[in-house]
């Protein structure tokens, strides 16, 4: 081509990259090749082993869990370039990021953001050493999806607030440490009248009720707030401002909750893998059933036009700075493919697809069933499709409002 | 709804208000939660059988109620509402198994204990996770079965298999030679593998070559039918739902997007019921079953599937919760799609039977 | 069974049979077996041959184009029982039924329902015969599916009104005799300043103009009315009743539009058949393509479906009385299903399936593209999907006005 | 959209503002109207070709502008959106055959011709209709091709044909032995079925035994590129419409369930994107292209058939009418969907690929 692409920076990233193989040869425990990041998810409790533990760690004390956060607040520092090559490394020795949960994934970005010095300084630490585990206090009984409608009331009783009310979907909430929630702190006024506050979930006045999802999980809680004194220091911003802030930490919520690398590494392997394992084959490796083969590769399409979308709006708004609006798309997108392809799964699998619990299943049947339930919650959690429908067509496409 | 004639529209108002006064889905929840052997309420099985239910395609000549297949739609379908569990349906086809195949002898001897309730049967047939009436190992020698069937529906409360072995059908008496390994699904009902070594089994000798098809066909439709009832439910409840719950202070049902998804549904559930009840119809007349029975599972299938995910999505976060009942059509359902032939199986039976 | 069927009542059915076989035998032209009925067609004008005319002529004196209607304007007066006989053994012989049009599947049972005697006795007769050709003057530019919006306005002048106006998406306006229409009355009351007449498309101030469709094709025109004048006794009902009127023609032209037998008539020949004529076979006739294969049952399993729920539908508001709300859902569905089919058609035929005009093509073939292009249409005439949808939501389930 | 550097933000403008000014839609109506012999406007294809578009994948060393496949796609996408009639996407892939399989002198014969715009080429493999490159039946013997091509695009202004025989790509110029069949299709395009009988023709030896799968690569991937222009026009025209479009006294934008129907396809469309820049980033880098260019070809099928049946639909009755644009986007899609793979056909050669 007559545009010639650019000379390579290549002494730098290659002096990093082999500090990151030195590290990962040092501290990763060969024991965890290939496991997962128990803290990333909000399945469960966590029961670190000593090994688990080490590798945090490690990891914590470098920064590198939250890699291009800054080093300041026990970040990384890295360059996305640096970010990248840490990520590859890992990939290559089997080793997850034990550095996650929703700290990482949507507090962190929105502190960062928004937070006073103190609050930065006082917050992001623990979380980038995975110290700490966060849950979000957002949905109310009643409220749904409509966050303007919310009740939980926080009184003003000049250095605290006293907060009375009901959230639920709290992820997490009885493994969580501390929880960012969105108060009302003004009843007169539907949205302004919202504030973004920490509130330590071993306080006295928090008690939280798991509640059990069709799953049989339970991932989730009814968190009651009676009388929780509440510092001033732990509000976020302004008073009133906490509309603003707690729709900027769902932009975050929904760019992780589609991003195609977090994605993928849900999703598992392959599904034609699968199809080859429960399906007839034939002497070439090719699967026998014609239609479930169209169908599986009618997924496998869209997923990578959808991976391929995800890497594309990263790009975009790296080139445009800041989360994109096409969040909601990716949101509404990924969720959705999610679902279809742990439908897609149990078709393939047939009824060996479908067990609960007991004899004639293996593990990993057992947990795609669990997942393929769990999942139906991801088009709701996060601002349901329906809703990011409403954003997409309003504040994407500028349609008028149906009212 | 089918026009139905007096007879069949008492039955139906009686299932109806049987199912909503004695089998409620909160009876389905103390099944669950109390796991009885035969995985439901023998109680309500036998208040059943007394309302003649469990002979309900079975002669009178043999202690059947003989109302025929499509009054025993509709008490299945009114059964599947409230996902009531009860072994009417493998029961009946087993039974029916039996009224095609058997001989004179055989339902002298097994119709009026089926048809009483004393007994349930029930039918194995494939030997995987996914039906293929075609691959069937089982082999019978010298009157002794052997061979694995999985997944068996209602094993764990049945006394009678009718069971596929490579050369028709038999029927098995469960006892010496015949083992359960119980298979706990998403629906929480029973299901197992059963392993026949040697097991005493007796042909069924009549009904033709194309007996095992013509069993399966009656599986498909009555299967169909209960398949019905739970769509039908889902999305009774899911209208109620959306007309009771508000959001942004409007109730959900008047939002136009929701409106169209539900106009949607309503006409396939319209399509859902035609093909179901044309099935039954088909078995009634003793006309173009087979095809009939491809588009009644097809349909079925097909609408259930949308139906359930779409239920739960309208119902929002609290679809998701065992709090409420719309779950276990959602588990349910996918175990009867994948059961008797999937969306996919039934579009190739469809097109060969059609010639292309 | 328990339940036995009813004794057969045989004898005056069957009798009634050998008279349809007599009369087929006497004036079916048979050079005529297994064509189609131009009128019943929008999209032509009608060029009729002798034997095509005398066969007209035939039906028409019996009535048996409308079969169950009254005999006293003209109609069948059968049962029908006596009906179904008749569609049979004209099936047996290859015959169609001639008369046809708006005048028969819209206009003819709305105005038994609220014409006036003498209007009875004035337009049914001629339809019955197959004389009249109507249009459907209701569509009006800028108003689209909004019916209560229309702007034509009929001014009373004592004896009779004075109407003006445009009208678009008539069809067959350039061939048709005469026009019912809805026009205005009272521009006070939006609902109730409607009024349903009837209007000579000969008159002078009638002016049409053709549509060129992206089909190619013209069946509709825009209609100017001048100063045309309507007399009072081509007002039907009372006025201010056109909306009620209005939207009765609307569920027979629904019901009509979607209706098992026409559709299925309109469809031609089965896909699968197509299919094995265009597509490989294996030597036992089974296409060797197996998701096409899935994807056309998957189709004809549907249309069984939808041709189960239309056949459902007329024995309930047979058993009911009336048409039934439902024509909505089979309206709906029938179109849907049509478009479906004819997007699946050229998808088997490939680019063989595309020709506009030309060499290379059978008559079928572009006949087939012009029906696929003209069919796109079918969603949107007679109320569109999407006012099938409100209707559905609001008028059959009980949801809410979204406003 | 991908992230472009200057030369192809530049060049992506030239050509949006080329297109708006001097091929809207109002130019493919007076094609359609006039019918060249070409089937599209000469002197908007010079206009094109001194803009360096005929030779945008062409070495500069064979008089090409050498742009690259990004560049080559952003052209297209922008000629797509008007329909614009022209040899650009044939004539590109013939040229791509040529550079990639051309010995020599085939290139300095025939790439300065093509890159001046002077001669069009274009791609000849299918024998039938639809497209499938493992049934070819055109031999060579001692120089002479012989064999029919179906639905050859912008057979009518090609000088040049690169025809596909059974054993490799050739190379055969318009004249003796070459017959062309006029085929009409809805796009109002050029395409033709072209009977060769013993047509001079020179093998393209180079390129390897899987230079014809590479060309269709090529082929898929910047049709793909012409969808993705058709498919955002719909959309945009689409939503403009609905913008300003009053019924029952709102803006149709206003109503729920066409919000939520434009959010999926605004969706949808991302997908599209993604697949296609995806496809010409991949022949621009060389790695993954067969794959790629599937999941190119398949989104685009895919998208642009919603695409223009929704479109149309919303338009309501206008949008059935010649008078209105959209139906040419509907009429032409489905030509592009059933060239160079179909999705299912895409979805098999994924599959493959993939090696299931």
């Amino acid at each position: 081509m007559a545009t010639l692409a650019e000379p390579k920076e290549a002494s730098a990233d290659d002096a990093f990259r082999e500090e990151v193989r030195a590290f990962l040869a040092e501290h990763f425990p060969a024991e965890l090749k290939g496991s997962n990041n128990a803290l990333a998810s909000v399945e469960g409790p966590t029961n670190e082993s000593p090994a688990e533990k080490a590798w945090r760690e490690a990891m914590g004390s470098r920064g590198w869990g939250v890699p291009t956060w800054p080093k300041e607040y026990g970040g990384g520092g890295l360059t996305r370039k640096q970010a990248h090559i840490l990520n590859e490394e890992m990939a290559k020795v089997g080793a997850y990021n034990p550095i996650g949960g929703m700290g990482v994934m949507m507090f962190g970005p929105t502190l960062l953001e928004y937070g006073s010095e103190e609050q930065k300084r006082e917050h992001i630490p623990p979380i980038a050493r995975g110290e700490i585990r966060w849950c979000q206090g957002y949905s109310e009984p009643n409220a749904g999806s409509d966050l303007a409608n919310l009740q939980t009331f926080a009184e003003d009783k000049g250095d605290h607030y006293l907060v009375n009310g009901q959230k639920t979907w709290t992820s997490g909430g009885q493994w969580a440490d501390k929880c960012f929630a969105i108060v009302r702190t003004d009843r007169s006024d539907k949205h302004n009248g919202i504030s973004f506050m920490l509130i330590d979930m071993k306080d006295p006045g928090v008690e939280v009720r798991p509640i059990q999802m069709i799953s049989g999980m339970s991932p989730f809680c009814e968190t009651f707030f009676t009388d929780v004194k509440v510092p001033k220091e732990n509000l976020v911003g302004k008073e009133g401002q906490g509309w603003t802030i707690g729709k900027r930490l769902l932009q975050h919520e929904r760019t992780n909750l589609s991003g195609g690398g977090s994605m993928a590494r849900l999703m598992g392997s392959a599904l034609s893998d699968v199809a080859k394992k429960y399906l007839e084959t034939d002497d070439q490796g090719v699967l026998v059933d014609a239609v479930m083969r169209d169908r599986i590769a009618d997924f496998e399409i869209r997923w990578q036009a959808f991976l391929l979308t995800a890497k594309r709006a990263m790009e975009e708004s790296k080139a445009q700075g800041g989360v994109s609006e096409i969040s909601s798309v990716l949101k509404k997108l990924g969720t959705k493919l999610g679902q279809e392809r742990a439908e897609l799964l149990i078709e393939i699998m047939g009824l060996q697809g479908l067990g609960w619990e007991g004899d004639g299943f293996s593990d990993s049947e057992l947990s795609g069933v669990r997942a393929w339930l769990f999942g139906k919650a991801t088009t709701i959690y996060g601002g349901s499709t329906e809703i990011q429908n409403n954003i997409i067509a309003k504040r994407v496409l500028g349609m008028l409002d149906h009212q | 709804m089918a026009i139905l004639n007096e007879e069949q529209e008492m039955l139906r108002d009686m299932a109806r208000e049987w199912a909503a006064n004695e089998s409620p889905v909160a009876a389905f929840r103390k099944v669950r939660a109390e796991k009885p052997a035969e995985g439901y309420s023998p109680d309500a099985w036998s208040a059943m059988a007394q309302m003649g239910w469990a002979g309900i395609v079975i002669p009178e000549a043999h202690g059947g109620s003989d109302f025929g297949w499509m009054s025993a739609g509709l008490v299945v379908e009114e059964l599947g509402k409230s996902v009531t569990a009860s072994p009417i349906v493998a029961t009946t086809i087993a039974a029916s198994a039996i009224v095609l195949g058997g001989s004179d002898e055989q339902k002298a001897k097994w119709l009026p204990r089926l048809a009483s309730g004393e007994i349930v049967g029930t039918l194995a047939v494939d030997e995987g996770a996914r039906h293929d009436s075609s691959r069937i190992e089982t082999r019978v020698n010298g009157g002794k079965l052997t061979g694995t069937k999985a997944f068996v529906h209602e094993a764990d409360g049945a006394a009678l298999f009718v069971v596929a072995a490579a050369d028709g059908l038999y029927l098995v008496e469960r006892g010496e030679g015949v083992t359960l390994s119980p298979r706990k699904l998403t629906d929480m009902r029973s299901h197992a593998e059963v392993t026949f070594d040697g097991a005493a089994a007796e042909r069924l000798a009549g009904g033709g070559d194309d007996l095992l098809d013509r069993v399966l066909d009656r599986a498909r439709i009555l299967t169909a039918a209960e398949m019905l009832g739970m769509a039908q439910q889902v999305f009774d409840v899911t209208l109620d739902y959306l007309k009771q719950r508000v959001q942004f202070n409007q109730v959900l049902a008047s939002f136009q997007a929701l409106q169209h998804r539900m106009a949607d549904l309503f006409g396939d559930l319209a399509m859902m019921r035609s093909a179901v009840e044309g099935g039954l119809e088909a078995l009634d007349s003793g006309f173009g079953v087979a095809r009939a029975a491809t588009v009644a599972k097809a349909e079925a299938n097909r609408v259930l599937h949308l139906m359930s995910r779409e239920g739960v999505q309208l119902h929002g976060g609290i679809g998701m919760t065992d709090e409420y009942d719309i779950g276990f059509y959602l588990k349910r359902a996918r175990v009867l799609e994948a059961s008797w032939g999937s969306t996919s199986y039934c579009r190739r039976r469809f097109a060969s039977l059609a010639g292309y």
